[in-house]
């Protein structure tokens, strides 16, 4: 499975990324560091799962996920956030993101990620079959 | 006459905002605190995962894990004082019931039904139309009852203020009704006295659909 | 008549209050982080620095390093916000700068001579006497320059308004210097009025030495 890791904080990204490669099954094909790396590295590679931070300064995950989806409804992104109440969740998830994920618990981060790979979505610590 | 009616308004008026400069102070700090604090706590624990996936058994691996308990507790604390700061604090329910149980001129009972959180402005709303209430049939009524309701209805919140007084008096003396009116009216609520038996305060406020 | 007066009273009042309420809340939750967050965050220093010492040059070293890098930012940004908080965020000097400098009706030249940082009360009381001095000169006088100097001696604190207008005015109309006078008193402070050459207010306010 090829998943693109995206995140302001590098070193948060390159801790995801020993994180899942733990999961022989995981390859990450490219680390970015704002939503214009999103855009631009998702037409590159075409992952199989986007991991993408909420909040960058540059363009947010919200802007870029809204523009991955509209030209690739069928993109499987699922957004990294610090605290569950982060206020942009609930608009990614009218955009069509398949679900969120709260940094601390990484430990879910590796079935999270087969999750929304196969077709199901996730919301922090719940894996939902569909909504 | 008109000055004095002012002056209470005024007085009104500085309660409210002096609640208010509090709770938007509360929320900055907020989220201060969530963006910068929390972020670097997230990022540690991310950097202690990945040192812990490739380490093995043993007293090392043990320290990491220490660690790793410790930061989730301190993420944990960071999330309850800004849950609680985006709850405002006010838990409208044990204010409902501690005004009322604190009411001594009569006794009091309570029908509180509301089932979503309601945002700040309303919640100090109710608050101040159930003093106002209160106060008006300790000064005005010979009741021996009150009757408070609040109910959270699919489109609206239903509030009832109501005594069992034998003397109505005659409103449009003070401004505390007026008051209430406004603040109804701010959420494009209806407020409708009646004076059959005893003196009644029937006010309806339309739940926003659209609210997250 | 006296009601207008107690109207104005309640006003900057009002203003006082609120400054108050959102300070104090600031002050509440920079000691509950303090208390909680900052715990568990030094506990996570001094664990990662036990295990930092036992491990030998190599990747993993490198990431305990950066995860020791993480929680002293950390540590940091929490002492950052709670000492901004202690401090109330009035900057007394600037404020003072800002104020007289944007004073247009005539030019005002200041001496500020503070040493140690004030308490919130006192900053509020300088800062509001010197808003009022300030307004009478524009409202009452003829004046053509005004000095201002708050200057920290051994035992106490001397706040001087002079201006050199030609037409003092009755004192004991407004509640203006009324209010100073509460506010002097309230810090066992004495001030006087002078008028000989212009308006002059004079105040000193004893430094309690037993202060923290
Ligand atoms: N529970 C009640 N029972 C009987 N009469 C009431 C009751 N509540 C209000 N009234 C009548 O309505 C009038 C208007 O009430 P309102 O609260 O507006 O003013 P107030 O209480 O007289 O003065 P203020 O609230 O400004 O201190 C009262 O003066 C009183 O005659
Ligand atoms: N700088 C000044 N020069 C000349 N007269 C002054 C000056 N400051 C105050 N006075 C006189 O002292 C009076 C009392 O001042 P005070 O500030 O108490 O009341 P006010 O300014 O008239 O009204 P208020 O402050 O309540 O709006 C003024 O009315 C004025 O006659
Ligand atoms: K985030
Ligand atoms: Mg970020
Ligand atoms: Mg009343
Ligand atoms: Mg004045």
């Amino acid at each position: 499975m090829k998943i693109l890791i995206v995140d302001d904080d590098k070193l948060v990204s390159v801790s995801l990324k020993i994180i899942l490669e733990g999961d022989p099954s995981i390859e990450v094909v490219g680390i970015g560091q704002d939503g214009k790396d999103a855009i631009r590295l998702f037409r590159e590679y075409t992952p199989d799962v986007l991991l993408m931070d909420i909040r960058m300064e540059e363009m947010d995950g919200l802007s870029a996920s809204k523009e991955i989806l509209e030209t690739n409804k069928d993109a499987k992104i699922l957004l990294l956030t610090t605290f569950s109440d982060d206020e942009y969740i609930i608009k990614a998830l009218k955009y069509g993101v398949k679900g969120y994920l709260i940094k601390q618990d990484y430990e879910n981060i590796i079935p999270a990620v087969h999750a929304v790979y196969s077709g199901q979505t996730v919301f922090g610590n719940e894996i939902v079959s569909k909504i | 006459l008109l000055l004095k009616e002012k002056n209470r308004a005024i007085l009104s008026n500085k309660e409210y905002e002096i609640h208010n400069a509090t709770l938007k102070e509360r929320n900055r700090i907020a989220r201060e605190i969530h963006d910068n604090v929390g972020h670097m706590l997230s990022r540690a624990i991310l950097i202690n995962g990945a040192i812990l996936s490739r380490e093995e058994e043993g007293a090392k691996r043990e320290g990491l894990a220490q660690l790793k308990d410790t930061l989730d507790q301190a993420m944990t604390s960071i999330r309850e004082s800004v849950h609680d700061l985006h709850d405002e604090s006010i838990d409208l329910r044990s204010m409902f019931e501690r005004i009322t149980r604190e009411f001594d001129f009569c006794p009091v009972t309570l029908k509180f039904e509301m089932e979503k959180d309601v945002k700040r402005e309303l919640k100090y709303t109710f608050l101040s139309i159930l003093k106002e209430g209160l106060s008006n049939v300790a000064k005005h009524s010979d009741a021996t009852e009150v009757k408070v309701s609040l109910i959270e209805h699919p489109s609206m919140y239903q509030f009832i203020i109501e005594d069992n007084g034998q003397k109505p008096g005659n409103e449009g003396e003070g401004i505390g009704l007026m008051n209430m009116e406004d603040r109804v009216e701010g959420f494009k609520g209806t407020m409708r006295i009646q004076k059959e038996k005893g003196f009644r305060i029937f006010i309806t406020i339309p739940i926003h659909t659209g609210r997250v």
